[in-house]
């Protein structure tokens, strides 16, 4: 990229403070008020430095083609910058483009849009989530044994990302063998139903291979219910799962999509309205939680509601640094 | 029978049929109406080219699927697998469309499959005489199903220069969603089309009358299933690009419309531009909201109670007469 | 309505043969047989019996789902009601209340009120049942995002944990809880005046209110069982999982409908059982179970479970002709 | 007569679920002679129509046009040989204009669209016949049901029908409109067209028909011509024993007091209605069809909103809000549209009878379905319903459902009986049985008020008749003033002033 040149979409005509649009796709569930929370804490901060003027949200219940139809009234209200969630990797990707042509900065977190007609998209990478995760569980079962692998929902990118990540490893080890798929929303009670039914078609598990921590606590809490040892799983860092691991002992490993992405999603875009480079892509990379600190996570759990996913701590000095690697 | 005279020919009776219907969806209409003022004050953009053909953009797929649980519910049928029909549609698009079949290709399958799915679920719902709800409860997992072996994840892609004209600065949607009305007045011209509200409210007696009940319905069903499949044609134009789930949302909200339009569950009951008007104000309420400022909470509150009024307050007046 | 002819013991029984609980019932257990045989363990009786334990919660709902489908309605909240119970219900609790059966009454109030409002919208606003329930859904979330979250109080309730996990001799409690229930239902439904108005109001309301059948008041007590019922699926959920979060009551909705349908209660209102609600629900957690431990791809599994019910309802879902 | 017949049935039966309903039954219908079908309800008239029109299939024996042997009838073959059926405003739709409903089915087609203005001028013409001058967009849900009977009769006149068959077709209509229909079917028949006219008003069926058949149980037990026959040979031959006088004798039974007055009434069409209903009498209420008769006796059972200056009803002042207050107040509605008002068709017959005990009894008291399955026998034996009491209602016939409609109020004695059209399709035996327990029902020192579009009904039968027109009671004619003219003109009052002006 040029010396100064600004962020890609941004063209420098706009001014501070700046109106940011937070295009949500779904904002009742807990994760999501927890990024929410992060966004409007990082808005009054850069309220205080007048650098933001407001923050409006859109929630789009869910569906994709609501969320184009309020991105584009964003267009139309000619907020300065877009921050983004994608109800779908594909569908938002024309209207991003009108909004990057009319000079918005366009924040895109969490779930990706496949266009590069962003100022930048943010994210842990899924791909590498699988794969670390498949490493430790195979490692964790001593290179082969029976296992059960938990997925997100069907045709959905992240957890289809996550799957694909994941299979080099399984393929390098043939002795693990794949007892069983499921595919569930990010849920416990799906994933508790499931398994508790896969337990019983299988008598003999040695690890499950949970790709999303939800889905880890409804693992552990079927095999709690019927009486099953637990056995090595991969986590996520919901609260519940690792108070499950603590409770019980269990032999895991987790990692996470911080919440604090809506923060630094909030700052990015300010920072490229402000004419500074962005990268494209920044990717933030995965925290581990295991045995060694999880109990650093626990200590802070009464912070984070019950439901909820306890995150990294950060601060805007883990933001200039994210912003600062190419 | 010379008795019965050859009186002088009445051309006004479309017309004042046509008036006759306005009379039930008066009330649906202010409401709507009061809604398009409000967005245009809110956004006086709204009358340049490019934002009425934005803002009738993402009204239309919506539109579409409103009128294709219309006419099933006209018929006292009704669909829950309208969401997942639109989505098979967006897939077989945008597998197709770049491909060796192009965009003509690409277009007849999507009609193929819509018609093929509308059909078979009529003969099911129809001829085997099962609970039209079930049936497609059962029928949107399968074509939900389909719709990922099609396409597993979020993918494919639809040539820009169709993207461009349906979905681009011109109100390509709003010419082609007054063509189908067009088609649909037609086809309500037509003996069939016609026979559909009393297939749908008195098929007894509509049998004994010689109208064929069960080709009226089973038509609905491939006509309804055509609507879906062009509706996710649409969206895979307007995105670009297809994705097996992104229809979802529409199974309730094709329903809510239709029954914001006056269309009763009972069959027979309600007219299409009811079943339009209420996609129209769904449409609107979110495009309002927006500028209006409302946080998440008070969307969720205010969207229930613009649903909820908007058919009460009709309701209410009817009542008080 | 078989099932209830008061003339001769044969002719009884083979109208209960041939009634649709029944038929509904010989299904799930053709189906468990046949699973059985495919997958050792399905029929293993643990597995059976915690099928039957999931079955509770879908049927809790399903209860208040036929009173309303009975009355010529449909209850599109309930999934959101579910929700709301076990949300609020670690957000009600109180010191003053060891055994938490305080807080789970005062949820319970909380979605039979909600319900009751489902009522007012329908007897007196004259809106229709699946946009007044749609829009109460739509509050319920608002609601949600308000409460969701706040609270880090984990369910620290007696009650609704013994509800999730205890098994007195043996029977997972919420499975008693259903039972109980069910006989309550059945008592209201085909042995009180009160449920002989529900069948009249659903089959013709018209006819119904000239024969002095008090349509509002029957209306809000209608919604409010449903209410009543998807609060007492919420508390036994949020016992069987530990922990309630925004989302544990969506599968449900579509569910409780299904249960209701595939038991032989008609849609259009007016004619069923909770007779045929219970083996409904029973066979399709059936079904969820059996195709979870099919190996394919999640495409194929999902046009699977759509067949099966196709399949299922074919064999017994025949709608009898009316009008 | 050496023509074939236009339409025949040659020794057809039928059964239902086992149930028999017609056994070896023949029936011929010539051109140019009206034909009348008798029979008690349930006899099977409707069934046999149904199978001459091809809606139900014979179990066994032949259905024959002109002569020939039909395989297999069917509504669109019936349709195609000519055949027009007025069934009894079972085959309208709502929502749909009176053209639209007149044409379904046959509409005439132009680009393979319906041709709405040869519809219109089609449709139009055949309204003239039977009197129908609305707008034919209206839909037909706005109308009365005596309208939508004329629209029935002329969608079947729409057809130009060669066999036109009546089920009923008067049973809904005042006088002045059956006239109409008598009139225009005595043309028809001079027009050649083979009528076949089902129904249990015999002084019509004396004055228009040349051929009776007669079915009992399925069987018929009559076929001749009707020449010098009369009205007690017709019964005779339909009940099969000596018929008694059709109405009671009168005795007065009416006392001062008055059950229900009304001052400044009004209630959806009816307006400024000053009325006392007296204990122990009956009244009558008549005049055109659709004048707001109905919407009186809706507002009085606080089943519609009304207002009044004054009221008392049974000694409580204020009319009741709701129906519940009505029933708690002694008074009991029978609505004339059994099917869409008075019954729940879906439902057992005992429960159809039981419901308004379920209405007032305690919501959660247990039911004793022993206690209820006697009181429903009693009843049904009180009225003559044959059969179980478990079937659905809508396996009776049409008379029969009208006498459950009726026989629900029986177990609670009310004071005050509001009956809309309460013998509409009833069978002469049952309609004597009905006319018997109205008046003892007022000798009993209980009121009485009777909606009936049967004339001869409510000169027999009342104590006083108010005339209904446009909204206001215009005359009240006493006893001594009854009379079948007084009562038409009273009624027509407004069209002879039209005439006048
Ligand atoms: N579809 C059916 N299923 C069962 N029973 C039927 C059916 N249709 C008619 N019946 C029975 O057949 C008998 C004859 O009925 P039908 O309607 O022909 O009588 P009807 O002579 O027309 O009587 P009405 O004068 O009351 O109209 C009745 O007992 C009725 O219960
Ligand atoms: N589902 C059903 N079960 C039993 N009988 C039925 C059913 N549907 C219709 N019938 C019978 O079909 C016959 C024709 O119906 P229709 O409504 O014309 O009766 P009807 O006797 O002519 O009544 P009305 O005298 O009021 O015209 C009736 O005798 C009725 O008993
Ligand atoms: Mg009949
Ligand atoms: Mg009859």
């Amino acid at each position: 990229s040029q010396a100064n040149a600004a962020a890609k979409c941004v063209k420098g005509d706009r001014k501070a403070p700046y109106t940011i649009g937070w295009a949500n796709i779904y904002s009742v569930p807990t994760w999501m008020k927890q990024t929410q929370g992060t966004i409007e804490a990082e808005v009054e901060a850069l309220k205080k430095q007048g650098l933001v003027d407001k923050l409006v949200v859109t929630d789009a219940q869910g569906d994709a083609n609501v969320q184009i139809q309020q991105i584009q009234s964003m267009i139309d209200s000619n907020v300065d910058a877009i921050i983004l969630i994608a109800g779908s990797s594909t569908a938002p990707a024309r209207v991003i483009a009108d909004a990057c042509a009319k000079g918005i900065a366009i924040i895109n977190f969490d779930s990706l849009v496949d266009t590069d007609q962003v100022t930048a998209k943010v994210n842990t990478d899924s791909s590498q989530w699988g794969d670390q995760a498949a490493k430790f569980l195979i490692d964790a079962i001593g290179g082969k044994g029976k296992i059960l692998i938990l997925n997100g929902p069907a045709g959905v990118s992240v957890s289809d990302d996550r799957r694909k990540g994941a299979d080099a490893e399984l393929k390098a080890h043939p002795d693990v063998k794949i007892l069983a798929e499921t595919n569930t929303p990010y849920n416990v009670a799906p994933a508790q139903e499931a398994v508790t039914s896969l337990l019983f078609a299988n008598p003999e598990i040695d690890g499950i291979l949970s790709l999303g921590g939800a889905l880890s606590a409804g693992a552990v809490l079927a095999l709690d219910k019927q009486g099953r040892d637990q056995v090595p799983i991969t986590g996520e860092n919901a609260r519940q799962f690792l108070e499950l691991w603590k409770e019980k002992g269990l032999k895991s490993w987790a990692t996470m999509q911080p919440n604090w992405l809506g923060a630094f999603a909030t700052y990015t875009a300010v920072q490229a309205l402000e004419g500074k480079d962005v990268p494209a892509f920044v990717k933030i990379p995965l925290p581990v939680i295991d045995n060694s600190n999880i109990d650093q996570y626990l200590a802070r759990a009464k912070d984070f509601p019950a439901d909820g996913y306890i995150y990294s701590p950060y601060d805007e000095e883990l933001f200039k640094k994210l912003l600062a690697q190419k | 029978m010379s008795i019965i005279p050859s009186a002088r020919a009445d051309g006004a009776l479309y017309w004042q049929v046509q008036a006759r219907r306005n009379i039930g969806v008066r009330s649906l209409f202010l409401v709507v109406l009061a809604f398009l003022i409000a967005y245009a004050v809110l956004f006086p953009g709204l009358f340049t080219v490019s934002g009425f053909a934005k803002f009738t953009q993402s009204w239309f797929p919506l539109a579409l699927v409103a009128m294709a649980q219309a006419i099933l519910m006209l018929t006292g049928g009704i669909s829950l697998a309208i969401g997942a029909t639109v989505s098979l549609g967006a897939v077989i698009a945008a597998t197709t469309m770049a491909g060796p079949l192009g965009v003509p290709g690409g277009a007849a399958a999507v009609a193929l499959a819509g018609l093929g799915i509308g059909a078979a679920t009529g003969f099911i719902v129809v001829r085997l005489r099962l609970p039209a709800i079930v049936v497609t409860l059962a029928g949107s997992f399968i074509i939900g199903g389909a719709a990922l072996l099609v396409l597993p994840r979020p993918g494919g892609a639809v040539p820009a220069w169709l993207s461009d004209l349906l979905a681009g600065d011109t109100p390509a949607a709003f010419v082609l969603l007054m063509a189908i009305v067009l088609l649909w007045k037609l086809y309500l011209a037509t003996p069939l089309g016609l026979s559909l509200y009393a297939a749908g409210e008195n098929p007894v007696g509509a049998y004994r009358s010689g109208v064929p009940v069960d080709a009226a319905r089973v038509a609905a069903y491939a006509i309804s299933g055509l609507l879906s499949t062009g509706a996710g044609l649409f969206v895979a134009a307007q995105t670009g690009s297809g994705d097996p789930v992104i229809g979802n949302a529409f199974t309730l909200n094709s329903i809510a419309a239709a029954v914001l339009g006056g269309i009763g569950f009972l069959g027979g009951q309600g007219t299409m531009r009811g079943a339009l008007a209420g996609s129209l104000l769904l449409s609107l309420m979110i495009s309002v909201m927006f500028f209006l400022g409302f946080t998440p909470v008070a969307q969720y509150v205010a969207q229930g109670l613009i649903i909820i009024g908007a058919v009460a307050i009709p309701q209410f007046r009817k009542v008080q007469q | 309505m078989t099932a209830w002819t008061d003339s001769a013991g044969g002719r009884r029984a083979r109208a209960i043969l041939t009634s649709r609980p029944f038929l509904t019932l010989a299904i799930v257990v053709a189906v468990w047989i046949a699973a059985s045989f495919a997958s050792r363990g399905f029929g293993a009786y643990g597995h059976l019996r915690y099928l039957v334990e999931l079955g509770a919660v879908i049927g809790l709902v399903a209860a208040g789902q036929t009173f309303v489908v009975i009355a010529g309605g449909i209850d599109l909240s309930v999934a959101a009601i579910v929700t709301v119970s076990a949300i609020s219900l670690p957000l009600l609790s109180w010191q003053a209340d060891p055994t938490g059966l305080a807080s789970v009454l005062a949820v319970l109030a909380l979605t039979t009120a909600i319900g009751v409002i489902n009522g007012l919208g329908v007897a007196l606003l004259r809106v229709h049942p699946m946009i007044m329930t749609l829009a109460m859904a739509t509050f319920l979330q608002g609601l949600l995002i308000i409460i969701a979250g706040g609270s880090a109080v984990t369910a620290e309730n007696l009650l609704v944990h013994w509800l999730g996990n205890a098994r007195p001799a043996g029977i997972p409690a919420g499975i008693l809880l259903w039972i109980a229930v069910s006989v309550l239902v059945l008592t209201l439904m085909h042995a009180t005046p009160f449920g002989a108005r529900i069948f009249a109001m659903g089959a013709n309301p018209l006819a119904a209110s000239l024969s002095g059948v008090p349509i509002t008041s029957t209306t809000l007590a209608v919604y409010g069982i449903s209410g009543f019922t998807a609060g007492l699926a919420g508390v036994l959920v949020l016992g069987m999982n530990g922990q309630g979060y925004v989302g544990i009551g969506d599968p449900y909705l579509l569910a409780s409908i299904a249960a209701v349908v595939l038991g032989g209660t008609s849609i259009l209102g007016g004619l069923g059982t909770y007779a045929g609600t219970i083996p409904g629900a029973i066979l399709l957690v059936t079904i969820t179970a059996l195709i979870t431990v099919v190996n394919a791809s999640p495409g194929w599994r999902s046009i699977l479970f759509g067949s099966l019910i196709l399949g299922l309802l074919l064999l017994s879902g025949r709608e009898r002709a009316r009008r | 007569m050496t023509t074939a017949p236009l339409l025949a049935a040659r020794g057809v039966s039928k059964a239902f679920f086992g149930n028999p309903v017609l056994r070896d039954v023949s029936i011929a219908l010539q051109p140019g002679r009206v034909h009348a079908l008798l029979g008690e309800n349930g006899a099977g008239k409707s069934t046999l129509i149904n199978l001459l029109s091809g809606a139900l299939r014979p179990d066994s024996g032949t259905i024959e046009v002109d002569g020939r042997a039909v395989a297999r009838m069917t509504p669109a073959l019936a349709r195609q040989a000519g055949i027009a059926v007025v069934q009894q405003e079972l085959s309208l739709t709502a929502s749909l204009s009176i053209a639209e409903n007149i044409g379904i089915g046959a509409y005439p087609k132009r680009f393979g669209l319906v041709d709405y203005k040869e519809l219109a001028a089609r449709a139009k013409a055949a309204c003239k016949l039977v009197g129908l001058d609305e707008p034919l967009s209206t839909p037909v849900g706005n109308l009365s049901l005596g309208r939508r009977q004329m629209v029935e009769i002329a969608k079947a006149l729409y057809r130009r029908p060669r066999v036109l068959i009546l089920d009923e077709p008067t049973s809904s209509l005042s006088a002045t409109e059956t006239k109409i229909l008598t009139d225009l079917l005595g043309r028809l028949r001079g027009e050649g067209v083979a009528i076949l006219y089902i129904s249990h008003r015999l002084n019509e069926v004396m004055a228009l028909c040349q051929h009776v058949t007669v079915l009992k149980d399925g069987t018929r037990t009559a076929d001749r011509s009707l020449e010098g026959t009369d009205a007690t040979g017709l019964v005779r031959l339909m009940v099969g024993r000596d018929p008694g006088d059709l109405f009671p004798k009168w005795q007065p039974s009416a006392s001062p007091g008055a059950a229900i007055s009304v001052r400044g009434f009004s209630a959806g069409l009816m307006h400024d209605v000053e009325l006392d209903i007296r204990t122990g009498e009956v009244l009558g209420i008549g005049g055109l069809v659709g004048q707001g008769q109905e919407d009186l006796l809706l507002g009085l059972y606080g089943a519609i909103p009304a207002r009044t200056a004054s009221a008392t009803v049974n000694g409580v002042s204020g009319l009741p809000g709701n129906v519940p207050k009505a029933n708690a107040l002694g008074l009991a509605y029978v609505p004339a549209d059994r099917k869409r008002e008075g019954l729940h068709l879906i439902h057992p017959i005992i429960t159809n009878m039981m419901l308004p005990a379920f209405a007032r009894l305690p919501s959660l008291k247990l039911r004793s379905r022993k206690a209820e399955g006697e009181k429903g026998r009693g009843l049904a034996a009180q009225l003559s319903i044959k059969g179980d009491l478990q079937r659905p209602a809508q396996a009776l016939s049409g008379g029969n459902q009208q006498k459950v409609a009726l026989a629900k109020w029986m177990p609670h004695d009310p004071l005050v009986l509001l009956l809309n059209d309460p013998t509409r399709g009833v069978d002469v035996e049952t309609k004597r049985e009905i006319y018997l327990m109205l008046r003892a029902f007022a000798a009993a020192g209980k009121a009485v008020v009777l909606l009936s579009s049967d004339t001869p009904e409510l000169v027999h039968l009342c104590d006083r008749v108010a005339v209904v027109r446009e909204g206001r009671v215009v005359r009240m004619l006493e006893r001594a003033a009854l009379s079948e003219e007084a009562i038409v003109s009273a009624a027509m009052g407004a069209e002879r002033r039209k005439v006048a002006a």
